[in-house]
C-alpha cells in the first residue's frame, strides 16, 4: 500500500498510509467532539480532508471563489523580528503592495497592552500617517497578557506562587485585581488608537492567562463598544479551552473556565466583538491529519452558529499549523485549505 | 530631548566637532575608551593622525585624510570603507580596543 | 551697545531684557548655584563673557574654531521616527535608518538608540531584538554607537511594577516600608540593568548610556552606580556614560550610601565623583531649568555647576543639554537662539568636554 | 506564513477586492458570503471575479480606488478610502477623521 508524506505536529516529516491518515482524521475529530461536546466531522468532510492530505502537490489552495479575508496578528513586528530594517509604515506598505494583504495591523514590538500604554503617544502619529497612505482596513493590535500584571513584572501577587501553597483565596483576589488593571489599560489604548483613526482593535491571544484574562478582555470590549458603537473589534483566542486559573469567574452568567471555542464565541458576540478568532492548539506528537481534523471540528462548531465573521487563528502551533519557527508550506497550505473549505471560515 | 532642528542640529552647529565629516568620532573614542578629557583626547588624536589640533575640525584636511586612511567619510563614496570596516582601522590607528570590532573579528 | 537684549524665559517665551537687568540675573543665577552647591561663583570675567554670549546680535552663536567638543545624544534615533514627547518627527523610517541619517546627515560625533519606551525594564523583555538591532546597526556605523536607556526606578513600583509605591506610603508616615520598597525595587533594577548591559556587550556594544539617572531619587542613583560597577568588572570594554536627571539627588530614601558617601543631596561635582568611582567613562550633569526665571539666570546657574564639576572631575564631562536642562528652555520646539548660546557658554566658560 | 496563507486562501488585498470584502466584515460584521455578495453588487461584477486580479485591476483603475502598482496620479491611500466609503456606502473611521480635520 502506498504511503503519503505528511508531517507531525512539530513539523517533522512522516509517511502514513491511507488507512493511517483515515484513522488519524477520525480520532482527531472524535477527540474534539468529545471534549467540546460538539458534532464530529461527517463522512464527506472526512473524505475531503483525506483527499487534501493525499494530494501529491507541495502546495494546495482553496477552490476558485472560496477565497477568504486574511487578517494578521502582530503585523508590523514580523518585519522587525526578522531584522529587516524598515519602519512600521514601510512594513504596512509591503503587506499591502507586495503580500496582497486584505487587512493590515499596526503593532508595538512588545505586543501587549500594558507596554503600549506608556508609548501610545508614539503609536498615534504612526497610525495617523499610515492611514493616509494605505487602503485596506487598518487594525491596532496587542495582547491582553494578564501575566504582566503579576509580580515580578506587575503590581499583584503572583498566583503562580500562591496556588502551589494552597492560597486559593489570595490567588483569586490577585486575579480580580489584575482584571481591573488590564481593563483600564486595554480601554485606554483602544480609545487612543480609535480616536487616532484606526478601523479596529485586535485583542490577540486572548485568555492566555486563563479565565481572568478572558473576563477582563470581554469587559474592556464591552466598554469600548459602548463608547464607540462603530468600532470593529477582533478577538483572537490563545487556546481552544479557557483555563480555570481562577475558576469562579462569570460573564453574562456563564462560567468562563472550561469554555470551548463555540461557547467562547457566544460570549464574544454578547460583548460586542465584530470578528472572532477561535484557536485550536497543536499536539506536537500527533500527525497533521489528526491535528487538522481536530481544529476543523472545533472551528466548524463555531462557524455554524456564528452571527459574526470567524477568522480562525492559524499561526505557528495553532489551527493545524505545525509548531515550528519555519512552518512548511505543504503543511500550512493544507491547514489553510481544510479550515476554509470544511469549517467554512470567513477569514483567517 | 527637543526637535531635531532645535536640539541636536543647533548643538552640533554651535559646538560639535562634526563626527565623520572631521574627527569628532575619533575624539569621542578616546573619551569613551581611555576617559580622556577633551584637550588630551584632541592632542592624542592629532598626534596619531600627524596633524595639528586645529585641523581636527578642518574639513579640507580631514576629508582626504579619512579617505586615505580608510576610516570612513560622511559621503557615500563607492569603494571607501564605512561602518565596521572603518572601525577596524580606527581601532588600529588609535591603538584602542573597540568592543564591536572585537566581536566582529571573533565571528570571522 | 544696545539698551535691551532679546532673550527668553525658562519656558521659551521671547522677552526683551534691559542690559542691567540681564547682568543682575546672571549674578543672581550664579549666586543661587554657588549657595546651593557650596561651590565657587562664576568670576567677573566669566559673567562678562556669559553676558557677551547672550548679547550677541546673531540668531545663532558658536564656539570659535578649535574649541569644538564631542556631542553625545540621548537616543538620537527617536528624533526621527518617534513622537512629540521625544521631540520626534514621526518619520516613516526605522531605528537603523534614523541612526545612519544622524551619523551622515547631521555629522554627529556619536550616535545612539534605545527601546521605544527608553527604559531598561521594557528593554529586558525584548533583549534578543535589541541585541540583533544593535549588532546590525553597529556594523553600519562608523562613529561610536551607544545603547541608551533610563534606569527609571518608577517602573518597579505599583501600579506598573511589583513593589509598594513609596509615594503612597510616605504620606502615611510609613517610612520604613517606603525605604524597604525602594531597596527591593533598586535591587531588581540593578539586576535588569546588568542583564541588559551584559547581553548588549555580548554583541559588541561600544557604549551604554544610563540616561536620566536618579530621576526617582537616591535609590535610582544607587542602583545605577552598582550596575555600572558590575558591568565595568564583567565587560570592561563597553564604555559607560552616566547622565543625570537633575542637579540634586532627591533623598526619597535618605539613608543610601555609595563608597561611604550619602547619595541624597549630592550636587553635580559629587555625583561625578561617585560615577567615576563606579567606573563610568563619561559623566553627564543635569541642571534643572526654572521656567519662571530668565534664560540668563538659568544659564548662569548651569554654567556655575558645570564649571565646577569639570574642574573637579577625573572623567570627561558632557552636560545634558536637552529640553529643560542646563539652560535650554522647557519647550518642545527649543529655540535655536537659546540652544546655541547654551552650547557656547557651557563649552567656553564651563569648559565641558562634550555635550 | 503570510505569503503561504495568502496564496492558499487569501483574496489578495488590493490586487483584487480583498480589502473591500474585509471592509464589510470590519464595518458591518458581515459573514464572508454576504460580504462578497455585497461587494460584488456594489462593483457590478460576479462573486467569482472578486478574487480575479485581472478583472479587479481594471475595475480598481476605473473606480480609482487604489491598485497594487504605484501608478502616478492614481489614488494610493486616504483618497482611495474616500471613494471606497462612498462606493460601499460605509463609514470609515479615518476618512471621517480626515474630513473633521480638514473641514471638508
Amino acid at each position: 500500500m502506498g504511503k503519503y508524506v505528511t508531517r507531525m505536529g512539530d513539523g517533522f516529516k512522516v509517511e502514513l498510509t491511507e488507512s493511517e491518515i483515515n484513522r488519524d482524521i477520525e480520532e482527531g475529530s472524535q477527540e474534539a467532539a468529545k471534549n467540546g461536546q460538539i458534532a464530529p466531522l461527517n463522512q464527506d468532510e472526512s473524505l475531503y480532508l483525506l483527499e487534501i492530505f493525499k494530494c501529491p502537490d507541495r502546495s494546495v489552495g482553496v477552490e476558485r471563489g472560496k477565497e477568504v479575508v486574511l487578517s494578521y496578528d502582530s503585523g508590523t513586528t514580523k518585519f522587525k523580528r526578522v531584522n529587516v530594517s524598515v519602519s512600521k509604515i514601510q512594513s504596512l506598505q509591503i503587506y499591502e503592495r507586495m503580500l496582497g494583504a486584505d487587512t493590515l495591523e499596526l503593532a508595538h514590538i512588545d505586543y501587549s497592552f500594558k507596554p503600549v500604554k506608556p508609548i501610545v503617544v508614539f503609536e498615534q502619529p504612526i497610525l495617523e500617517q499610515a492611514l493616509l497612505m494605505t487602503i485596506p482596513p487598518l487594525f491596532y493590535g496587542a495582547m491582553p497578557n494578564l501575566g504582566l500584571y503579576s509580580q515580578p513584572d506587575g503590581p499583584c501577587p503572583n498566583p503562580g506562587d500562591l496556588l502551589p501553597k494552597g492560597k486559593i483565596a489570595e490567588a483569586r483576589a490577585s486575579y480580580e485585581e489584575q482584571i481591573e488593571h488590564a481593563i483600564k489599560d486595554m480601554v485606554y489604548v483602544g480609545t487612543r488608537m480609535y480616536e487616532a483613526g484606526a478601523d479596529g482593535i485586535n485583542f490577540d491571544t486572548t485568555a492566555a492567562a486563563g479565565d481572568a484574562e478572558f473576563l477582563a478582555t470581554l469587559q474592556a470590549i464591552k466598554i469600548l463598544k459602548t463608547k464607540y458603537p462603530e468600532i470593529c473589534i477582533q478577538m483572537g483566542m490563545a487556546a481552544e479551552f479557557v483555563l480555570g486559573m481562577h475558576g469562579e469567574l462569570y460573564y453574562e452568567n456563564v462560567r468562563l473556565a472550561g469554555l470551548y471555542p463555540h461557547k467562547q464565541l457566544e460570549l464574544a458576540e454578547k460583548a460586542g466583538v465584530t470578528i472572532f478568532g477561535p484557536t485550536t492548539n497543536i499536539v506536537t506528537n500527533r500527525s497533521l491529519p489528526w491535528n487538522v481534523a481536530r481544529a476543523v471540528t472545533f472551528t466548524k462548531a463555531c462557524t455554524e452558529m456564528a452571527r459574526i465573521p470567524v477568522h480562525a487563528c492559524m499561526g505557528m502551533g495553532v489551527g493545524g499549523v505545525p509548531l515550528t519557527l519555519s512552518p512548511p508550506v505543504d503543511a500550512l497550505s493544507r491547514a489553510s485549505k481544510a479550515m476554509v473549505e470544511i469549517s467554512r471560515l470567513d477569514g483567517l | 530631548m527637543g526637535d531635531a532642528f532645535g536640539m541636536p542640529i543647533a548643538h552640533i552647529m554651535a559646538a560639535g566637532m562634526g563626527g565623520i565629516r572631521t574627527a569628532g568620532d575619533l575624539v569621542a573614542w578616546m573619551q569613551m575608551t581611555r576617559r580622556m578629557k577633551i584637550a588630551e583626547a584632541k592632542r592624542y588624536v592629532a598626534d596619531k593622525l600627524g596633524i595639528e589640533v586645529i585641523d581636527l575640525i578642518n574639513e579640507d584636511v580631514m576629508y582626504s585624510l579619512r579617505g586615505d586612511l580608510g576610516i570612513g567619510v560622511v559621503t557615500g563614496d563607492p569603494g571607501r570603507a564605512s561602518g565596521i570596516i572603518a572601525k577596524c582601522k580606527i581601532a588600529e590607528l588609535l591603538e584602542i580596543e573597540i568592543n564591536s570590532v572585537n566581536y566582529f573579528k571573533s565571528l570571522l | 551697545m544696545q539698551d535691551a537684549i532679546f532673550t527668553r524665559m525658562g519656558d521659551g517665551e521671547r522677552i526683551s531684557m534691559p542690559v542691567q537687568e540681564m547682568k543682575e540675573e546672571l549674578l543672581e543665577g550664579t549666586q543661587d548655584a554657588a549657595k546651593k552647591g557650596r561651590i565657587p561663583e562664576l568670576t567677573e570675567e566669566d559673567l562678562q563673557q556669559l553676558f557677551e554670549i547672550l548679547a550677541e546680535p546673531g540668531r545663532i552663536v558658536s564656539v570659535p574654531s578649535g574649541k569644538e567638543v564631542v556631542v553625545t545624544d540621548d537616543g538620537c534615533a527617536k528624533i526621527f521616527y518617534s513622537g512629540p514627547a521625544d521631540g520626534g518627527a514621526a518619520l516613516p523610517i526605522s531605528r537603523q535608518n534614523s541612526v545612519l541619517a544622524y551619523e551622515r546627515g547631521f555629522a554627529a560625533d556619536t550616535v545612539s538608540f534605545g527601546h521605544e519606551d527608553y527604559s531598561f525594564k521594557p528593554a529586558k523583555a525584548l533583549i534578543d531584538y535589541e541585541m540583533q538591532t544593535y549588532y546590525t546597526t553597529s556594523l553600519a556605523t562608523t562613529v561610536p554607537c551607544f545603547y541608551g536607556s533610563q534606569p527609571n526606578l518608577g517602573l518597579y513600583f505599583r501600579p506598573d511594577g511589583p513593589h509598594p509605591n513609596p509615594a503612597d506610603l510616605l504620606p502615611h508616615g510609613r517610612i520604613d516600608e517606603a525605604k524597604a520598597a525602594q531597596e527591593e525595587a533598586a535591587e531588581q533594577l540593578r539586576e535588569d540593568m546588568v542583564y541588559v548591559g551584559q547581553k548588549l556587550a555580548e554583541v559588541g556594544c561600544e557604549g551604554i548610556n544610563f540616561d536620566t539617572t536618579g530621576s526617582a531619587g537616591d535609590a535610582d542613583f544607587h542602583a545605577t552606580l552598582m550596575a555600572v560597577a558590575e558591568l565595568k568588572e564583567k565587560v570592561p570594554l563597553m564604555s559607560v556614560e552616566v547622565g543625570m536627571s537633575g542637579e540634586f539627588v532627591l533623598g526619597m530614601h535618605g539613608g543610601i550610601t555609595f563608597e561611604g558617601k550619602r547619595l541624597a543631596g549630592m550636587y553635580p561635582h559629587e555625583q561625578a565623583d561617585a560615577a567615576a568611582a563606579a567606573g563610568a567613562d563619561i559623566f553627564g550633569p543635569a541642571v534643572n531649568v526654572n521656567t519662571s526665571r530668565s534664560v540668563a539666570w538659568n544659564l548662569a546657574r548651569a554654567v556655575t555647576f558645570v564649571k565646577h564639576v569639570v574642574e573637579s572631575s577625573k572623567i570627561p564631562v558632557h552636560p545634558n543639554v536637552g529640553m529643560g536642562v542646563c539652560g535650554v528652555p522647557m519647550c518642545v520646539e527649543t529655540p535655536i537662539d537659546c540652544v546655541t548660546r547654551v552650547s557656547k557658554a557651557l563649552v567656553l566658560i564651563g569648559k565641558a568636554d562634550g555635550l | 506564513m503570510a505569503v503561504a496563507h495568502g496564496i492558499a486562501s487569501g483574496i489578495g488585498g488590493i490586487r483584487a477586492a480583498g480589502d473591500l470584502v474585509a471592509r464589510m466584515q470590519v464595518s458591518r460584521g458581515m459573514r464572508i458570503k454576504e460580504a462578497k455578495e455585497y461587494v460584488a453588487g456594489c462593483l457590478r461584477i460576479s462573486v467569482e471575479d472578486i478574487a480575479d486580479p485581472v478583472v479587479m485591476s481594471e475595475l480598481r483603475e476605473d473606480l480609482d480606488i487604489g491598485r497594487v502598482n504605484a501608478v502616478p496620479g492614481a489614488a494610493k491611500g486616504i483618497d482611495a478610502k474616500f471613494r471606497i466609503a462612498e462606493l460601499l456606502d460605509i463609514k470609515i473611521n479615518c476618512v471621517n477623521k480626515f474630513r473633521e480635520r480638514t473641514g471638508l
